[in-house]
């Protein structure tokens, strides 16, 4: 029964939503179902949330190293979470100013957009710029020209690091535009390397990939590939 | 301690601040100058210019901002000038966030481009904010046939049923035009797979550097206009200010009385070289023209791009000094790497 | 303690004291301005002028919430309406509350300037207006072009308190523009209108004659909340970049943050813009329409969502410490949703329309303008389409696990090892130049909205003037 | 190419009907001159086996035409068109009333009786309200066209086509079609034939089966029968040989650099959970370096992000020692769940590198940003570096710093082969049919494209385009 249902559910919605694909008559079938898939990803929102208040839970139950932090945790989600469920300083919806709950809880000048911009966003667009440093890092001790394929990578590289900046263009700014050589100039040559070059070996792994996929899909769907309902049969 | 096992033991801390005045020093001095590096559109960005300047003004365009604000300093130059476009041009614009934070963006977008610049625009019937919907390819693949299923509401609260410019859309076939601007999954990709190749719609994408070589072998079939990276960003965002300063030197021709096609050829003209605005009202040609009609076109022509415009292309002087640094250490550090090896290795 | 360290930290404690002493004397950095108002709403019957089905029997009057300043709540509230308001907050730039400053200090120094243009006999409305520009020429003098002052006549309080445009009156203006002011209205009570009180006052870079001076409030200022908010956004900035010198309690507490705040984040919005809307309102919608967002039209409860609302039950079973199993049941649809959608697409958007893609004549004729053919861009539009052909293949002949890569085998997978190299430089290339951009909006926030150092939107051009800031 | 002011922009579909209207009116007044024959026998149908929403005109085109320039077809409205088309007409002549009783009244008031404007404004309203009341019933929306109904046009064609397939109907809706002849006048003028007849009323409704989505179903059934196909095989026991994986054969080297150098190997399964196909093609490649290890005794340390990955990375390091013989060596502790943090989870591994100097590093399985810092570190204490993942993004990194590197399919490839699982060989087998045909329909229709450039073949050239445009798109 644990193993049963799951595997019907699978293969039934995966049925109809290929079918629904081919059959005119049954597509509405098929958008139902993406409708709900919607939901429950929204659900699964709900689900993290949760997840997240368990562990650093059980984390400053158990004393765990750095659970001063958890509970840094719980407290941020915990005021997030009811500035944002309870529309705290939300105003009403102009059309409707009698029914409280009607305001936008996004909107400028809410709690909860405080809480986006002065908090969410400095944070996460922060750990991101992060990244330029480790890659100037990584730059100097990690990327190595040790064979001829990391020849080949690094100086397709360089070529489009100038290519794509002013640099480029100041370079090789000396060949003439209309000239039988002005393809060698550097942002022709990022150009020519993005379109023949890169989709080349881009449009191969698409291809693979989607094969890929394919087979995967197939597996999952009729119940050959069970690695989802975890660890093996 | 040589040279080379200095360099090779050197503290990665060295480089982090190099790093950090490469970007940090070319800000402050663009910041301070207001001067800003040329740009030469490639054609994948003139693509993507072309595809919304040949829509009939009042076309219906599907804006999907797939984005958060970790990618916000690649994507957000793109999308204001995707808006400024498409307002200036007359296209109804739709938005939809597939991420939870696209919502946000949505309104900082319009409110920095169409509250600023276009407040003449009227929201629900020369745009609407459609928000949030999570289920990532699910609402593509939804929407491309049924459009109310995931969307009865605007991200206001008001049925789509209220709302003048969603009379007609019934489906993604409706739209015109898809616009995205993506910073990963869900999006770019999936807009490709789940709507522009089954219906066969102009797309336009403006994606991250990281995403950006993916997506070229999808060009031209099923992806009309590509803008990868703060680059892209930069190119798209030149080619639209130089046409919204045409367009609106031409309406000032226009008003003046100067008629087509001299009107056309001096508007773009006035938008390339500015200061031949001022010398051509007094040539004879200009003798119809009120002094008005010529002091509104001579500062059209003169008048700075508002710095939100210019948010690339000031970008891109961090970008040339940083992508020099990169260089510079990379070949720095197998420099470093031979040189050890020759000895020996000091491993 | 070393030596090294206590230096880095004395440089980096001065640098502290300085930004902060800067900070809070006079209009320093770092600060957000605001304007504050007043939302006010009010329920009116208003006609209707279009129905929208093009139906004229459902014409009639409709109950709605109109703002209390508009034409239809002037024309159809009533005392009993039902109003409803709360005070409204809008961002501007610093420029603006700079501007407002310059010109309430210009405004002020006009009212008492001399007034030196004459009035006689007119009516009211033109003394008024005389004196509205004089002291507009006056004001913008003292601007110096600094900033755009302005003056208004408040009609609206000025008719409701029995002042009249047309009432004739003689004035013998005063000695400056205040007393000038306060003869016009004298002359106006003399000649029988109002005898309310009048005054002007200056607020917001306005100067208002009006009746109640109560009225008019400075509405510009500080914002305390996203000036703090601001500041805070700066020092998690700072948090996490400290990380690059050394891991540290301000970097954990920075990223402690981030986990809980996103979390809630998406919980939040989940709820609002997509349970609610899509899941509640097809299972209750008279009490989402009632209670959550009344803009969504009434309908029939559509029981076919118990089915999304079940699978999101059960996919909550996770967290109860028993039947968790259950939620594999919703797992089971998501998976199986995915791997139907995925199939279809990649097949028909990847795996065809590439194949689709490739398929083009090796040989490209490339045209002039005159018709004939161009033999340069011939041969090279043709020798790209071969190697984009060569490179799809050969790349395809590495990713072909069936054969061992000897002989022609392998040196075609050889080729096609350089062809994913290239890719793979590009790629390396483009993800580079995306980092740097994302570094360099951090360092834009820093550098703009925090410290003031830069001021590329044109935000404060006009501070200098104010609070000596550079 | 400038905006339309917002006025327009409202009444743009009132504008165009006008316009529409007005030529109805130019042409029919025109045609009463010398107008060319309609077209006959006009025919309209449900497009049979089709998603809905399209139907066939067709009609026989007029003989003896004089400069026959094409034909226009033209479509009743459906019934929603229709209410939104009259909403917006009553809509904006009742504003155009409004606005102008408002105008007359304003004037009227602050002109002629001297009201002070705010006083004026409020009764202009008043009565530019009323004016709309009494106006109301006796604004009535345009209803003209022929045969009494209101057309809409849909396309024009060229001169010698006699059908056209019309597309983006309503399922749900009934429709009737017309069409008119366009011909040259002798003055150089344009002249348009009193419309046809009309048609009957079509339904474009859904047919059974979508024919034009045949070729993809087709292609599916193929694609997945072959990868069915080679499991079947494989389950039969029959083999199915895999090339020699480059990347696997490095393994035994960094294997036993780490047994002479007495260090450690560190092996980072990813940072997602096991419901991503790479942390288990990563958990299998795990299965093979701890075999290795084990033999040669060496100490694997596995730092995983998620604890569902670590319970499974334990289990299969476990069977992998049993395999070997070692149970004894084997240590649960070495492998264990650090935090779900993207970034907390690579300062722990980053750190464990700079602390531990393992010998050899294996980055296997989903990886982001932290793949750039993972690599970097490890080359800096001079480990040998193997890498596989299927991330293009992260791919290039690992290809500069890593030894080795299982790049995107090749992984999954190595998970099959090192499996032995008769499903994983199987659909690695079937995809790779996939590609053989791939290749084999790039290069014929490559060919096959280039020969009908050159000899400019016309029947090439469709068979081309038919096969890119029916069976490769549908």
């Amino acid at each position: 029964m644990k193993r049963i249902v799951p595997l019907w559910i699978t293969a039934i919605v995966g049925l109809v939503l290929i079918v629904s694909n081919f059959l005119p008559g049954t597509r509405s079938w098929g958008e139902e179902a993406t409708t709900w898939f919607g939901i429950i990803a929204a659900v699964a929102f709900v689900l993290g949330g949760g997840s997240l208040l368990k562990v650093h839970l059980k984390k400053i139950s158990d004393r765990n190293s750095g659970w001063a932090y958890s509970m840094i945790v719980l407290g941020t989600f915990s005021a997030t979470l009811a500035i944002g469920l309870f529309k705290i300083g939300v105003a009403p919806n102009p059309s409707f100013p009698d029914v409280p709950w009607s305001g936008d809880v996004q909107g400028q000048g809410t709690p909860f957009w405080w809480v986006y911009e002065y908090v969410f966003k400095p944070l996460t667009a922060t750990m991101f710029a992060m990244l330029a440093f480790y890659i100037a890092s990584a730059a100097f001790r990690a990327f190595r020209a040790k064979n001829f394929e990391a020849v080949l990578l690094l100086g397709t590289a360089f070529i489009i690091l100038l290519g794509r900046t002013f640099a480029g263009y100041f370079m090789t700014s000396w060949i003439p535009v209309d000239g039988p050589f002005s393809g060698l100039r550097l942002e022709e040559l990022s150009v020519y390397i993005m379109q023949v070059f890169n989709t080349a070996g881009n449009r191969a792994i698409i291809i693979g990939i989607a094969l890929g996929i394919a087979g995967t899909s197939l597996k999952i769907i009729m119940g050959l590939d069970r690695s989802y309902l975890g660890g093996g049969d | 301690m040589n040279l080379i096992d200095r360099m090779a033991n050197l503290d990665r801390r060295w480089i982090f601040l190099m790093m950090g005045l490469a970007v940090g020093i070319p800000i402050i001095v663009i910041g301070i100058t207001g001067k800003t590096l040329p740009e030469e559109p490639t054609p994948l960005a003139q693509a993507a210019f072309d595809v919304l300047d040949g829509l009939e003004p009042g076309s219906r365009i599907l804006m999907a901002w797939d984005f958060d604000p970790a990618s916000e300093g690649e994507l957000g130059p793109m999308a204001t000038s995707f808006i400024r476009q498409c307002a200036q041009k007359g296209h109804r614009m739709y938005f939809i966030a597939l991420w939870p934070v696209g919502a946000q963006m949505i309104r900082s977008s319009t409110s920095r481009v169409i509250g600023g610049y276009y407040p003449d625009l009227v929201y629900g019937k020369d745009w609407v904010d459609l928000g949030f919907k999570a289920g990532n390819e699910a609402v593509i693949k939804t929407i491309v046939t049924d459009f109310a299923q995931y969307f009865p509401t605007d991200a206001r609260g008001t049925s789509v049923n209220a709302i003048p410019m969603m009379e007609g859309i019934t489906s993604l076939a409706d739209f015109d035009a898809l616009v995205n601007a993506s910073a990963g999954y869900p999006g770019s990709k999936e807009w490709v797979l789940y709507a522009a190749t089954p219906l066969k719609k102009p797309l336009i994408i403006g994606c991250t550097g990281v995403q950006a070589p993916q997506m070229y072998p999808y060009v031209p079939n099923q992806v009309q206009g590509l803008l990868g990276a703060i680059k892209g960003a930069a190119e798209y965002e030149s080619i639209v200010n130089n046409w919204v300063r045409s367009e609106q030197l031409l309406d000032a021709l226009e008003s003046g009385g100067i008629t087509e096609p001299t009107s056309s050829e001096l508007a773009a003209r006035f938008a390339a070289a500015p200061s031949e605005a001022v010398t051509w009202t007094t040539e004879a040609a200009a003798a119809s023209m009120s002094p008005e009609a010529k002091t509104k076109l001579i500062e059209l022509a003169t008048a700075p791009i508002p710095g939100i415009f210019l948010e690339a292309q000031r970008r891109m002087g961090p970008q040339l000094v940083a992508h020099l640094l990169m260089i510079g250490l990379i070949i720095a550090g197998n420099i470093v790497f031979f040189a050890t090896r020759r000895r020996g290795g000091s491993q | 303690m070393n030596r090294q360290q206590l230096t880095l930290l004395s440089i980096a404690g001065v640098f502290v004291i300085l930004l902060v002493v800067r900070a809070f004397t006079g209009n320093g950095f770092g600060r957000i301005y605001v304007e504050r108002g007043e939302a006010a709403f009010v329920k009116v019957e208003v006609p209707v002028l279009d129905a929208p089905d093009g139906n004229v029997e459902s014409e009639g009057v409709r109950s709605m919430w109109v703002d209390a300043s508009s034409d239809e709540a002037v024309d159809f509230a009533a005392a009993e309406s039902p109003r409803a308001g709360w005070y409204s907050v809008k961002p501007v730039s610093p420029r603006v509350y700079f501007e407002a400053t310059i010109s309430d200090d210009a405004l002020q120094a006009a009212l008492s300037s001399p007034f030196e243009s004459t009035i006689g006999s007119t009516d009211l409305g033109t003394a008024l207006e005389t004196w509205r520009l004089a002291l507009l020429e006056k004001a913008n003098a003292e601007a110096a072009v600094q900033a755009e002052p302005s003056v208004e006549i408040n009609w609206k309080a000025l008719h409701a308190a029995g002042f009249d445009r047309k009432t004739s009156i003689t004035v013998t203006p005063g000695s400056d523009f205040k007393t000038s002011l306060g003869a016009i209205f004298d002359a106006a009570q003399a000649a029988g209108d109002s005898d309310a009180d009048t005054t002007v006052v200056v607020a917001d870079g306005r100067a208002i004659v009006t009746t109640t001076a109560d009225d008019v409030v400075p509405a510009i200022g500080l914002s305390w909340p996203r000036t703090i908010g601001l500041w805070l956004a700066a020092i998690f900035t700072l948090a996490i970049f400290s990380f690059l010198y050394k891991d540290n309690p301000f970097y954990k507490i920075a990223e402690s943050v981030v986990v809980g705040v996103s979390a809630a984040y998406w919980m939040v919005i989940g709820l609002w813009d997509m349970i609610v809307p899509n899941l509640l309102g097809q299972l209750f919608p008279g009490f989402v329409q009632g209670n959550l967002l009344p803009g969504l039209g009434t309908a029939d409860p559509n029981w076919a969502y118990l089915v999304p609302a079940i699978f999101g039950a059960l996919l909550l079973m996770r967290l109860a410490p028993k039947g968790q199993y259950l939620s594999l049941w919703t797992l089971a649809f998501i998976v199986g949703t995915t791997a139907a959608l995925r199939m279809v697409a990649y097949i028909e958007g990847d795996f065809l329309s590439q194949i689709k893609a490739t398929i083009e004549p090796l040989y490209q004729e490339v045209m002039n303008a005159d018709g004939t053919v161009n033999g340069y861009s011939s041969f090279w539009a043709s020798v790209r389409q071969i190697t984009l052909l060569i490179g799809v293949l050969s790349c395809l002949t590495y990713f072909f696990f069936s054969v061992e890569h000897k002989g022609v085998v392998g040196k075609v997978a050889r080729v096609g090892i350089w062809f994913l190299m290239i890719t793979f430089g590009a790629a390396f290339g483009f993800t580079v130049m995306g980092r740097i951009a994302l570094l360099a909006a951090r360092f834009e926030f820093l550098f703009d909205d925090w410290l003031w150092l830069i001021d590329p939107t044109n935000q404060r051009s006009v501070a200098a003037a104010v609070g000596g800031l550079f | 190419m400038k905006r339309p002011s917002s006025l327009l922009q409202t009444n743009s579909i009132l504008a165009m009907l006008t316009v529409m209207i007005v030529m109805v009116v130019m042409v029919m007044v025109s045609g009463s001159f010398a107008a060319p024959p309609a077209p006959t026998d006009v025919v309209a149908e449900d497009l049979p086996a089709d998603g809905g929403g399209a139907a066939m005109v067709t009609w026989t085109i007029p003989t003896g035409v004089d400069g026959l320039e094409g034909f226009q077809v033209w479509r009743t409205e459906a019934v929603s068109e229709t209410t939104s088309r009259v909403g917006n007409e009553r809509g904006a002549a009742l504003l155009g009333v409004q606005n102008q009783a408002y105008q007359n009244e304003y004037q009227r008031l602050v002109g002629v009786e001297g009201v002070a404007p705010e006083d004026a404004s409020m009764q202009a309203r008043i009565v530019a309200r009323q004016a709309v009341i009494d106006q109301r019933d006796s604004v009535t929306p345009t209803e003209t066209g022929p045969h009494g109904r209101f057309w809409v046009l849909v396309d024009t064609v060229s001169a010698d086509t006699d059908r056209l397939q019309v597309g983006k109907l309503s399922p749900s809706d009934e429709y009737r079609f017309m069409v008119y002849t366009v011909a040259k006048t002798a003055d150089g003028g344009v002249a348009k034939s009193e419309a046809s007849a009309e048609t009957g009323m079509v339904l474009p409704a859904a047919s059974g089966i979508d024919v034009k989505r045949l070729p993809l179903f087709f292609i599916l059934l193929l694609l997945c029968g072959s990868v069915l196909f080679f499991i079947h095989w494989a389950r039969s026991g029959r083999p199915i040989t895999i090339r020699k994986i480059a990347g696997l054969s490095a393994v035994d080297e960094a294997v036993g650099r780490a047994t002479e150098m007495g260090r450690p190997i560190l092996f980072v399964p990813g940072i997602q959970d096991m419901d991503d196909l790479q942390t288990v093609a990563g958990i299998t490649v795990l299965g093979r370096v701890a075999k290795t290890a084990a033999e040669y005794d060496a100490r694997i340390e596995v730092p995983t992000s998620r604890s569902l990955v670590m319970s499974a990375a334990r289990e299969t390091v476990h069977s992998s020692y049993l395999a070997a013989g070692r149970t004894d060596a084997y240590n649960p502790d070495l492998i264990y769940y650090v935090t779900d943090e993207q970034f907390g989870y690579t300062a722990y591994a980053s750190g464990l590198i700079v602390r531990e100097k393992p010998a050899a590093c294996f980055y296997m399985g989903c990886f982001f940003a932290e793949s750039l810092i993972l690599a970097e570190t490890g080359n800096s204490v001079g480990a040998i570096q193997i890498a596989g993942t299927a991330m293009p993004s992260q791919l290039p990194f690992f290809v500069a710093a890593c030894d080795y590197t299982l790049i995107g399919e090749e992984f999954f490839a190595a998970s099959a082969y090192l499996s032995g699982e008769p499903d994983q060989l199987g659909s690695l087998k079937g995809q790779d049919m996939g590609k053989i045909i791939v290749g084999a329909v790039l290069i014929i229709g490559c060919l096959i494209a280039t020969v009908a450039v050159i000899t400019g073949s016309e029947s090439l050239m469709h068979a081309v385009d038919w096969f890119k445009d029916s069976v490769l798109s549908a």
